[in-house]
């Protein structure tokens, strides 16, 4: 049967070590995991709470490769291959040292969403996925809900659930349908008044601790301990807690991933404070699919708009 | 359980006693977001909030005596213009703090002031700003509904009845709250509400306490882990190994009652500024660097490490009890489920995993 | 000359502030010629130099603006004139992108322009400032992002 | 920082309109001030000393002045400072004259407007840091672009002191339009009498290297040391060879191509010299005439050539040639009169341009120097010449003067009367512009000795009548339609920049106004500069001029060009990026931007990359601060820094 361990353990032989998932302190939240054992490879698991995306590590954690090292092993969904393409389209990664296992998505959980919809409130002792619902077995009883109704934001609104780069696939689970309009939360907001809008994102980030797992959750965010929103010299940001320091941090981040982000919306998802991020980036993806028909993560080769121009007078 | 006093408050009265403590102090309390009634933050209270003692807070109330951004003073730069040469420097300290009370808050949160006071009360200096904020502050605390799977008060000499840190406990009992008054602040609180509570419901509260206390008795307990960090320290792989995953966020430490490190600042603008104390995360690149460049904590293993020691080795070692409260939030909202308890644990086994 | 466009200075309005990024070779010149030829301009711009529109950071734009500047202008060399031969290329889709983006945090985007003006062009450059003066005139004051709403 | 504020009055340049005492009193209340004054004329000898002396005085450690334009006297300022010891990029200015006395006359909102640019200043100050650039040798030589009359005499004056040259020109000949004209104005001398010599001189001189029938690919590179590369067109003769016998000419069977020499008024063989006088003096063939080319059959001119020089099989070929200046003097080309439909330039044979009409006065023109119509080779009795065609008219995109056609007219006229004396001459004019030394005089020679009738209007129309032409126009001083019969009509077709020069400003970096005509650096004080360092101008490629404007401009930037290499190595501009290593994070988008290859990998011990600016190729734009995220790349004088502390400044 083709299934996540029989796929890692046929390409075993290529790879030092396989970036996947584990399970975590409960059934809720699995971990990600460095295989680097093949006895290990029994506890990887692919479900639907298996959210974090995995190319964050590779920039960050895996840039210089050593000598005499075989490939790095990584599990993508669909977003995480876009962000894979995109920091390979930018030569943050080397294509030749990643041995990609494609996993089409049927869509992640958003655990707070669960939590929300219960009705039970014992501590749960496991989760199984089947025909669209979502099965929760907790100390005082079994409920299911359907997947939809807990859908990540992110997952509503993807347009590649399929991965658009990988050496491997998975074909086990049938990807998400695409959404007819997968910038429909963006135009929820811009729907409002201009004095609303502002009201909203005053109100959404005044919440924000500045605790930068947003940042460092994100695949693209390549700068990592030397962001400029900690940075004294030169100084955009102060320590001040004011709503307008906060903006600035996310007007960074946002600026930093505009015709880059891979809306794999980990930013959002990560947020201790539940702040609608993510919504910033989109718009900025909507931007550059608007201007210049550009979608990040999906041509390996492309340059990013923002890294380019065009020479004629009148264009843009 | 020695009681100076205690009284009674119906669930019908609560609203009515939140409002009259709000005229008297800041008053912040656990309670669902406008936008999200399914996560519970810390607010300052305003008439009509319904306060959710039941679902755990994201955020705890530290804010409220450490705040994230704290003034400690102003600074003008000025000059007469007879004599340009001469400038002078005004400084201006921040104004006297408002009373305030933490309200309905979990044992766990209250013991994290518990942590905060050793650290800026009870050392060989006391931190004035902090000393400002706690004398006018009290603490209601309320007997804890129930752990989820992240919780872990019983592994650090804590329980869910646990009444340090508070001035005054609630325990929820049917129809209402047994308030009982810990110190000289919370009598007065206490003595003011006028409605002892029946034999009936007295007996009820201390059956509540009483099986809050016992619930976690078979945790196993993180209370002695000081030579197990001391032995690990060295172990350059255990770290990296156990901190694979992190993400090096300030998720955990910014969200943890008991985690007190901040940087100073002076943020200035033209003429004037202020000179700033900040939240810092020791899971940040930023809080070890040093001016030269060189940073004794380059990677996020060392920097957890850093954490886990100074909670259970540092700081338990010298104050008896680790810097941690078991709220769980550092790996309830970890991006990554990062697990200390797991981490902590591990220290202590014998056989090497990693080779 | 409008001159109802260029006696805006009282109350209110004075306190009214324009930053202008203009581009050493072309605009920041074009500004100069304006001067030289006495062509009368509301005074609500202030101008900081830099090399060239490339060097414009899109941060600097939304940073003027939440600390409630009431307008920013940008200027450079038209199109294919660019002194560093490309850099207000880039500057052109950056500057862009930032203007879109700003009503979808609430900034008014009439607050921001971009435009080009040629060291030559001094009666162009009077009527752009003259234009976005009253523009903003229109507008008043900007709150920035320093209002807290709970 | 210990910082002085220098407001200047500029007489009542700036008084006038702004309280300068305010502003310097209201100056001691930002930062770091220490002194603050108003002065005179701050530019002036007594005003610098005063700076010089406050800056010793008050111990000093950076200085705002408060002034005019920093694109006018920065660098006034900035040696000032230097005398007094400071680095001189310690140095700010608040424009408070061109961006706020000048253009506004409410003294209370100027006022407020340059406390705040000088606050802006002071703010910027502060964050400044002393720079100092690096030496790099020069490479003495120089490229002449264009060997007109602008190009000869930069080339020869520049070879004359002794530098190395290389002039380029399109065309397969040097010369330029002047050597097409018979006569110049006002003197009546004959143009390739005082031009031929210049030319042979250029042939002549050893310190000359000659590349024509070459356009320029492109320039890298700054001031002191460009590369400059090269097209040389394939001519299919080896000009090594080639003795300029004109064999060739004599026996090519494809004879009947319009000679773009005598403006298509003759013609001229497939393989041609351009003109007797040519420099250099070589055969070429114009591949679209050749019938080899066209048929792939022929090769007479091959077989016969004593000399073997031509080869069919050449092509283009790229020459690189580095240099430390570049002289562009690309000269002007005519106005297309079929602009103007209702003129029938183009339709009727004897409505010509002043140009054609200068190629058949020539003794070496069509006609051997006697006036015939180009229809039947009839003598003309009435001559009619149109002015400003193509020049002052908004409607066909020429709003401006071309400065020269006037004096053409009356210069034809005059010539025209000298061949003809019987012919009547009339001049249709606007305003007859002729401000040069005896111009005018020239002008009214026209009129009261030559009898050439002046009528001020414009023509509506042209039409033939019979074998003439009808010229139908208005007499603005009579106030009445006039008609005149004509035999031959001139049009005096405008100046516009020569084709191609659009793209040519783009390959140098320098600028071009709307018209296309290339930017000099200040209108008046830097009239052969460039906005681009060792980039110079001379001649109509900046403006119509006539030739002695022209003359004088190619020694004026030849004089540029001398004084640049007067000196051994120059001190490149410290404006440059810098990139903090422990920043970078080593993403390359510096690298992916950079206009000018000024960034590089740099591979440091353990393996990380970063990036590496080099400094004496970074221009100084800025692009890459930018671009970082990490902001670890920061464009000195210019850094994140100084432009947040002067925003800030405002927002105070």
């Amino acid at each position: 049967m083709n299934t996540l361990q029989s796929i890692v353990a046929s390409v075993w032989d290529q790879v030092d070590m396989v970036l996947g998932w584990q399970p975590g302190y409960d059934p809720l939240h699995p971990v990600p995991a460095f295989v680097r054992d093949p006895k290990d490879i029994a506890s990887l698991i692919w479900n639907p709470l298996c959210a974090p995306n995995l190319s964050v590590y590779l920039a960050k954690s895996f840039k210089a490769p050593t000598r005499g090292e075989k490939k790095i092993g990584i599990l993508a969904k669909g977003c995480d291959s876009r962000s894979l393409t995109a920091l390979i389209q930018e030569g943050l990664v080397d294509r030749n040292r990643l041995l990609i296992i494609g996993l089409p998505c049927p869509g992640t959980v958003d655990p707070d969403a669960l939590t929300s919809v219960r009705t039970q409130s014992g501590p749960i002792t496991d989760v199984s996925f089947a025909d669209g619902m979502v099965q929760l077995t907790a100390t005082d009883g079994v409920e299911r809900v359907p997947l939809d109704q807990v859908l990540a934001r992110r997952c509503q609104r993807c347009r590649h659930p399929h991965p658009v780069l990988y050496d491997v696939l998975l074909e086990e689970v049938v990807p998400r349908p695409v959404p007819k309009d997968p910038f429909a939360h963006v135009k929820a907001l811009e729907n409002q008044p201009l004095e609303a809008r502002k009201a909203f994102w005053l109100r959404e980030l005044e919440r924000c601790l500045r605790c930068y797992a947003c940042r460092n959750a994100c695949p693209l965010c390549v700068c990592q301990d030397q962001c400029l929103a900690e940075s004294r010299t030169p100084k955009w940001v102060t320590q001040k807690d004011t709503v307008a320091d906060k903006f600035l941090f996310h007007m960074i981040h946002t600026l930093h991933l505009a015709g880059r982000c891979t809306e794999c919306g980990e930013c959002e998802r990560v947020c201790p404070m539940k702040i609608p991020i993510g919504l910033l980036k989109e718009k900025t993806a909507h931007i550059a699919m608007d201007l210049w028909g550009y979608e990040s993560g999906t041509d390996p080769a492309a340059q990013p708009p923002l890294l380019s121009y065009d020479a004629s007078v009148n264009g843009l | 359980m020695a009681m100076k006093s205690a009284s009674f408050v119906s669930s019908a009265d609560l609203s009515g006693l939140l409002v009259r403590l709000a005229e008297k102090a800041e008053l912040w309390v656990p309670a669902p977001e406008d936008t999200a009634p399914h996560r519970v933050t810390f607010r300052p209270f305003q008439a009509g909030m319904d306060l959710d003692g039941h679902r755990l807070p994201v955020t705890s109330p530290k804010k409220l005596l450490f705040p994230q951004g704290e003034e400690l003073l102003r600074f003008r730069t000025g000059r007469s213009s007879s004599e340009a040469a001469m400038e002078t420097v005004l400084l201006e300290e921040s104004a006297d703090p408002r009373p305030t009370i933490v309200f309905g808050c979990r044992p766990c949160d209250a013991r994290g002031f518990v942590v905060f006071d050793r650290a800026f009360l009870q050392g060989p200096f006391v931190d004035p700003y902090y000393k400002a904020r706690r004398d006018k502050n009290l603490v209601v605390s309320m007997v804890c509904p129930g752990p989820d799977a992240a919780c872990f008060c019983g592994a650090v000499g804590s329980h869910p009845a646990d009444t340090q840190g508070s001035d005054v406990q609630m325990i929820p009992v049917s129809e209402g709250y047994v308030l009982h008054a810990l110190t000289e602040k919370g009598q007065e609180l206490v003595r003011h509400l006028e409605n002892a509570p029946s034999q009936a419901q007295e007996q009820e509260a201390r059956h509540v306490w009483e099986s809050a206390r016992r619930s976690v008795e078979n945790v196993v307990s993180l209370m002695d882990s000081a030579p197990h960090f001391r032995k690990r320290f060295a172990d350059a792989a255990f770290w990296r190994l156990h901190t694979e995953r992190c993400l090096s966020c300030g998720v955990c430490t910014f969200l943890c009652p008991t985690c007190y490190c901040f940087t100073i600042t002076d943020e200035t603008d033209g003429v004037q500024g202020q000179r700033l104390r900040s939240w810092d995360a020791c899971m940040f690149h930023h809080f070890t660097q040093e001016a030269s460049g060189h940073n004794p904590r380059p990677t996020k293993a060392e920097r957890f490490r850093n954490r886990v020691g100074h909670k259970f080795s540092y700081f338990a070692e010298k104050h008896g009890h680790p810097a941690c409260c078991g709220c769980g939030r550092c790996l309830r909202h970890c991006p990554v489920a990062m697990d200390i308890r797991a981490i902590v644990r591990a220290m202590g086994e014998t056989e090497d995993v990693h080779a | 000359m409008r001159d109802e466009a260029v006696t805006i200075t009282n109350q209110t309005e004075s306190s009214l502030r324009i930053v202008g990024f203009l581009c050493n070779w072309c605009s920041y010149g074009g500004a100069d010629t304006a001067g030289v030829c006495r062509f009368r301009q509301p005074p609500l711009l202030r101008i900081i130099r830099i090399p060239c529109t490339g060097r414009m950071d899109p941060m600097f734009v939304v940073k003027a603006l939440i600390q409630g500047v009431d307008g920013v202008l940008v200027s450079g060399c038209h199109p294919k004139d660019c002194h560093y031969a490309v850099g207000n290329f880039y500057a052109r889709r950056r500057l862009e992108l930032v203007g879109r983006f700003l009503p979808f945090i609430g900034i008014d985007p009439r607050r921001f322009r971009y435009t080009w003006v040629s060291a030559s062009e001094g009666q162009r450059w009077q009527q752009v400032v003259t234009e976005f003066s009253a523009l903003i005139a229109a507008l008043g004051p900007n709150p920035g992002f320093s209002a807290h709403v709970r | 920082m210990r910082i002085g504020v220098f407001v200047c009055r500029c007489g009542t340049n700036i008084a006038g309109t702004v309280d300068t005492q305010a502003v310097a009193a209201r100056a001691l209340a930002s930062p770091d001030v220490v002194y603050a004054t108003e002065l005179l004329y701050t530019c002036s000898e007594p005003g610098q000393q005063e700076i010089q002396n406050a800056v010793l005085s008050h111990r000093l450690q950076g200085v705002v002045v408060a002034a005019c334009s920093p694109r006018m006297h920065e660098l006034t300022f900035r040696r000032a400072v230097e005398k007094a010891g400071l680095n001189r990029y310690m140095l700010e200015m608040a424009n408070i004259r061109e961006h706020v006395s000048w253009i506004g006359q409410d003294k209370a909102a100027n006022t407020e407007k340059a406390v705040e640019l000088v606050r802006m200043a002071v703010a910027k100050v502060r964050r400044n840091e002393p720079l100092f650039g690096s030496q790099v040798p020069l490479t003495k030589r120089v490229m002449v672009i264009g060997g007109g009359v602008a190009g000869i005499q930069a080339a020869l004056d520049c070879a004359d002191a002794g530098l190395d040259v290389v002039l380029v020109e399109r065309e397969p000949t040097i010369g330029g339009k002047m050597a097409k004209l018979d006569k110049t104005f006002p003197t009546i001398d004959c143009s390739s009498c005082i031009l031929g010599p210049k030319m042979v001189d250029v042939a002549q001189n050893e310190n000359i290297t000659l590349h024509t029938a070459t356009e320029v690919e492109s320039l890298s590179g700054t001031i002191g040391n460009f590369t400059v590369t090269l097209r040389k067109k394939a001519v299919y003769v080896d000009w090594d060879a080639c003795t300029g016998c004109g064999l060739c000419m004599e026996k090519c069977p494809s004879k009947k191509h319009p000679d773009g020499f005598n403006e298509g008024l003759a013609t001229a063989p497939a393989i041609r010299i351009p003109f007797p006088q040519a420099i250099p003096k070589k055969a070429h063939i114009e591949r679209s005439a050749c019938r080899y080319f066209t048929t792939g059959k022929c090769r007479v001119c091959q077989k016969i050539c004593p000399v073997g020089a031509v080869r069919f099989d050449m092509e283009d070929r790229q020459v690189v040639e580095n240099v430390g200046a570049v002289i562009v003097a690309t000269g002007y080309d005519l106005f297309d009169p079929a602009a103007y439909g209702e003129y029938g330039a183009g339709r009727y044979p004897d409505v010509i341009t002043g140009m054609q009409f200068e190629r058949i006065l020539s003794a070496s023109g069509p006609f051997g120097g006697h006036i015939r119509r180009p229809s039947d080779g009839r003598e003309p009795r009435d001559i009619v010449f149109v002015a400003c065609v193509g020049s002052r008219d908004k409607s066909v995109g020429r709003p401006y003067c071309s400065g020269v056609c006037c004096m053409v007219i009356a210069k034809q006229a005059i010539l025209a009367r000298d061949h003809l004396p019987e012919a009547r001459c009339y001049v249709f004019y606007m305003d007859i512009r002729a401000p040069g030394k005896n111009y005018d005089e020239f002008v009214r020679r026209a009129v009261e000795e030559y009898g050439v009738q002046y009528i001020r209007g414009r023509v509506g129309k042209i039409y033939p009548k019979g074998d003439r032409l009808v010229v139908q126009g208005a007499d603005t001083l009579l106030g009445a339609q006039v008609e005149v019969e004509a035999d031959l009509v001139v049009l005096a077709t405008g100046v516009e920049p020569s084709r191609g020069a659009r793209e040519l400003a783009e390959k140098l970096h320098i600028s071009a106004d709307t018209h296309g005509f290339f930017m000099e650096g200040h209108p008046k004080l830097k009239p052969v500069e460039t906005n681009t360092a060792g980039i110079y101008l001379a001649g109509a490629c900046q403006g119509p001029k006539d030739i002695p404007a022209s003359v004088a401009q190619g020694s004026a930037a030849a004089a540029k060009v001398l004084a640049l290499f007067a000196r051994d190595s120059m001190t490149t501009d410290p404006q440059t990026a810098h990139v903090a290593e422990k920043v970078c994070i080593g993403c390359g988008k510096c690298l992916t931007v950079c206009p000018f290859g000024a960034i590089q990998w740099k591979t440091l011990r353990d393996g990380t990359k970063k990036a590496q600016v080099l400094e004496t190729v970074c221009q100084g734009c800025g692009l890459c601060n930018a671009t970082c995220p990490p902001k670890a790349v920061q464009l000195r004088h210019f850094t994140d820094d100084q432009i947040l502390a002067e925003l800030e400044a405002l927002c105070a």
